[in-house]
């Protein structure tokens, strides 16, 4: 293409911005709020899933063993399994150190040891086996390392808060799957929408384009403008989505984490920037993918 | 440079507007097409820079079949032919200058090009006044008189005009018309349509005349409007 | 019925279109308007039908100085000044029938009343044929005749004519302006602006000529086109 | 109006739609999207508000008393004040026996007087007080409640888990405020997206517009026929809403009634059906007050 070419599109799509204000307008109201809407839903998705798996990660799985048992043994057959990152030894007297904290038995003996011998002539014995605390690769494999655990000779029985760790991991997939689903559907929507507006901008100006086809511009000629303007106008919502979006979450981040401290978002600048650069990725294929789907439509007959 | 052979055109909705038309004009040429309304005057010239496909026959311009003409290579044959268009159909959003400087833009000429030869032409046809002006700030007759500007810019190699002086006063008719004889002088095939008596009567050039789509009159020289 | 007093039209950019016009047209009187090309023949017109607002002086239609007319009352002025524009503006997703009938639609008039109506009326301009065909399927001699039908079919005491027979070859021209003096006879005010020297010349009415805004002749009877 | 003129107004306006495919379907999308989004964030919001006072209302506070105190009297000034609902007496042995069931204590003894007598034993006495459980008419007031019966002569301490409720109230506040807040953008920017999308219909069949006015149509004649395009389009937009939300949530709701039964939706029919009413609603006003916005704009200059 010759230079004085490039320089007449250039020229030409930014007129186009300017003189179809109110066009440019629509597409630039639209292609933001779609944006701040997905924006918000993968916001969202990520902190859920984070949350969740910041949770499942904290579970573990509590194999009581059977007095006799041989623990070396059990110990080596757990960490056999690829799913098993740990099984650390915990004592009977430990575990009965800990529940004794746990329920606020006040002792006024310091020392370990003879707080245990305190605790045990109170309940006039030990009740508490010995245990391995194991700890999964993946929170997802708990159950399926419970069950086999349950299977090897020597293990008395096997806990692990099935009710906690189990609806946390339904909610962390049911968020991972929801958030898929509503984006994709919203992306669509978005694709849908904006290219419907650029096409309604084409169709505003439907006997320009058949002029300038009569004059002999080739579809490239006529395309560019259009495309670029599509381009500014994604780049232009994106950046609104952005201004709108950080701000806001930086806002709520900074309230939850005032007044909710069980709750942990996720607020590094590294994923921040990550998703800022995602926004403008997706308004500029958005509105170049809008702009070129509408065009080919509208300028298929000659 | 322009050649029907049995030419035939009907429309989608089942108007028959050409029949077995068949129709020879040279490089350089002068040829008036004449008709009552509807007689597929317009048609005949469409034909011409690839607007419609014949249903029928063959249009070669310029030694090229164009009824098969692939869709991307149609802009490069309508920069070959410039059409005055009856409905003048300038561009709304720029001015009478960038809309005579279109018709360069689209072959990628550079400023300089544009500042030498719009202004020229512009002067041709009387309108260096108006050159700031957008179309709808202009009256029908100078609006006419920008598209034939338009036309005229690219010096092209075949020129259609349709009803090119149905807007305009006598004097300014002949003045439009002896413009386009000259360019004709200089090597261009110059076509156009028009119910002007005055004016091909006193020309007295080629008179191809239709009549509901059928060739009823070829009157090579000294031709008139009506048949004698 | 139309009466301009000392009447001139600057354009926002400018331009002077008009300057102090003061002309007096009676009921049921046939005038033509000419001059060249921009010498506000339209201009005049669009005053007469509110599309625009004269700078300076009065225009009395009906009795009704519509200079000061409320926008709301506007529609009603143009019921009764109907307009053959230059330009046609037919409403393109409308059949050429349907186009015709707005005219009645705007007033409410009756679907048996539209099919009473609305045929005679293409008949009248030779479109009977063409009636469920869209505009742009009609050449453009055809769509000036389609604007002619919208503008006789309410039967307005007042019809401007701007430039009607533009598209029309002569003896298609001639009867067209035969309508309008039938009309004119029954008690239409008829103003048309045209460039046909040869229908003005034949008709011998009165010719009004406007040279660059100003009206430098006024010939009442057995006018002629051109100043004797 | 003529009878003839409103069969021909209403006739335009169908043809309108149908004639402008694509116009509508831009604007029904545009709608479509901006309900469900807005719906989303409503039901959001409902469910959470209602979670949150769900478990606000489980909460009590603790009013231990001195040994010598007078019952009956902190309790009359208790029920004395409006905020308070309830005040229930408990005795030290009642709390002991609900303790020793928390902490998992295994005691062979089925009668709960004989059980209370082996843990007294046990621990060498009850460290519990008698204490008075507090219910509030309203949880909010909570921490007042607790300031001002701290005042009471005979009262020794008061408790009500300050962490778990006060989070629960904030969340519940933040989530009213901030989904009135993400209501009210999301509401002006479907409005804003509307408002551009139908002037650009407007925009691009301007020509049609001011012919029609050259011929002696009133504003009214041009303007209504647009204004019921935007209604129509406002009720195809909740309708698709609707088909798209309510089987969503009703799946949604099932899915978490089955895996996560912690979580409580609202699910009532009438709930619903002001819902679907209330975004059916929406598209009617958007649709209009759109369409109305834009066409004054448009119609200013005759
Ligand atoms: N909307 C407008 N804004 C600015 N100038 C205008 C406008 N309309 C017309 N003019 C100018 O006013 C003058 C008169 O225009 P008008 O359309 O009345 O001429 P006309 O006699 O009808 O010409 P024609 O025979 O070519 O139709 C012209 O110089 C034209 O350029
Ligand atoms: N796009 C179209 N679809 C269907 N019919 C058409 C179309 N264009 C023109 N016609 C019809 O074809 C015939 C010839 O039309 P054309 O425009 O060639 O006439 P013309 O000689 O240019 O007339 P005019 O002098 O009025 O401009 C007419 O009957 C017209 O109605
Ligand atoms: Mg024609
Ligand atoms: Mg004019």
């Amino acid at each position: 293409m010759r230079l004085n070419t490039i320089e007449f599109l250039l020229q030409q799509s930014w007129e186009g911005v300017v003189r179809n204000g109110l066009v440019s307008l629509a597409a630039v109201a639209n292609i933001a709020v779609a944006l701040v809407v997905l924006g918000a839903i993968v916001l969202t998705g990520v902190n859920l899933q984070h949350m969740a798996s910041l949770q499942a990660e904290a579970a573990v799985i509590t194999v009581d063993l059977e007095d006799e048992a041989d623990t070396a043994e059990i110990q080596a057959a757990l960490l056999g399994r690829q799913q098993v990152k740990e099984a650390k030894f915990v004592g009977k007297d430990e575990s009965l150190l800990k529940w004794a904290e746990r329920i606020g038995l006040e002792l006024p003996e310091p020392d370990p040891d003879r707080r245990v011998k305190l605790i045990t002539e109170l309940l006039g014995g030990n009740p508490l086996p010995d245990s391995l605390c194991v700890k999964p690769v993946d929170p997802q494999d708990i159950p399926a390392i419970a069950a086999e655990a349950k299977k090897i000779p020597g293990v008395a029985e096997v806990r692990y808060g099935e009710q906690v760790t189990e609806k946390l991991l339904t909610l962390a997939r049911g968020t991972k799957i929801s958030g898929l689903v509503m984006g994709l559907i919203m992306g669509a929507a978005t694709l849908l929408i904006i290219g419907t507006t650029i096409r309604l901008t084409i169709y505003a100006r439907r006997r320009e384009i058949r002029i300038m086809q009569l004059v002999g511009a080739t579809n490239w000629f006529i395309r560019i403008p259009f495309l670029l303007e599509g381009v500014f106008q994604g780049l232009a919502g994106a950046l609104i989505a952005i201004i709108i979006l950080l701000p806001a979450y930086s806002y709520a981040q900074g309230y939850i984490d005032r007044n909710l401290e069980f709750i942990n978002l996720v607020y590094s600048t590294e994923v921040l920037a990550i998703f800022a650069f995602g926004l403008v990725a997706c308004g500029l294929v958005f509105g170049a993918a809008g702009s070129a789907l509408s065009l080919r439509r509208y300028l298929r007959v000659v | 440079m322009i050649h029907l052979q049995q030419v035939s055109v009907v429309y989608p909705n089942g108007t028959r507007a050409l029949s077995n038309v068949d129709l020879h004009i040279e490089r350089g040429e002068f040829a008036f097409i004449t008709g009552a309304s509807g007689s597929g005057k317009s048609t005949l010239l469409a034909l011409v820079y690839r607007d419609i496909a014949p249903t029928e026959g063959k249009v070669i311009v310029d030694g090229q079949d164009i009824a098969k003409l692939p869709p991307r290579r149609v802009p490069y044959l309508r920069r070959k032919v410039s059409v005055v268009f009856q409905d003048f159909r300038l561009l709304p959003d720029k001015t009478i200058w960038e809309n005579v400087g279109f018709a360069l833009d689209v072959l990628g000429a550079s400023r300089r090009e544009k500042h030498h030869k719009v202004p020229l032409t512009l002067e041709l046809v009387g309108l260096s006044s108006k050159a700031e002006d957008y179309p709808r700030e202009l009256s029908a007759g100078e609006q006419q008189r920008v598209c034939i500007a338009r036309s005229l810019v690219n010096m092209p190699p075949v020129l259609l005009a349709d009803e090119p002086t149905g807007n305009l006063d006598p004097d300014m008719s002949w003045e439009i018309v002896q413009l386009l004889a000259d360019i004709a002088g200089q090597g261009t095939t110059v076509v156009m349509a028009t119910h002007d008596k005055r004016i091909v009567d006193r020309m007295g050039r080629r008179v191809v005349q239709l009549v509901q789509g059928m060739m009823v009159r070829d009157a090579k020289e000294g031709g008139r409007y009506d048949a004698p």
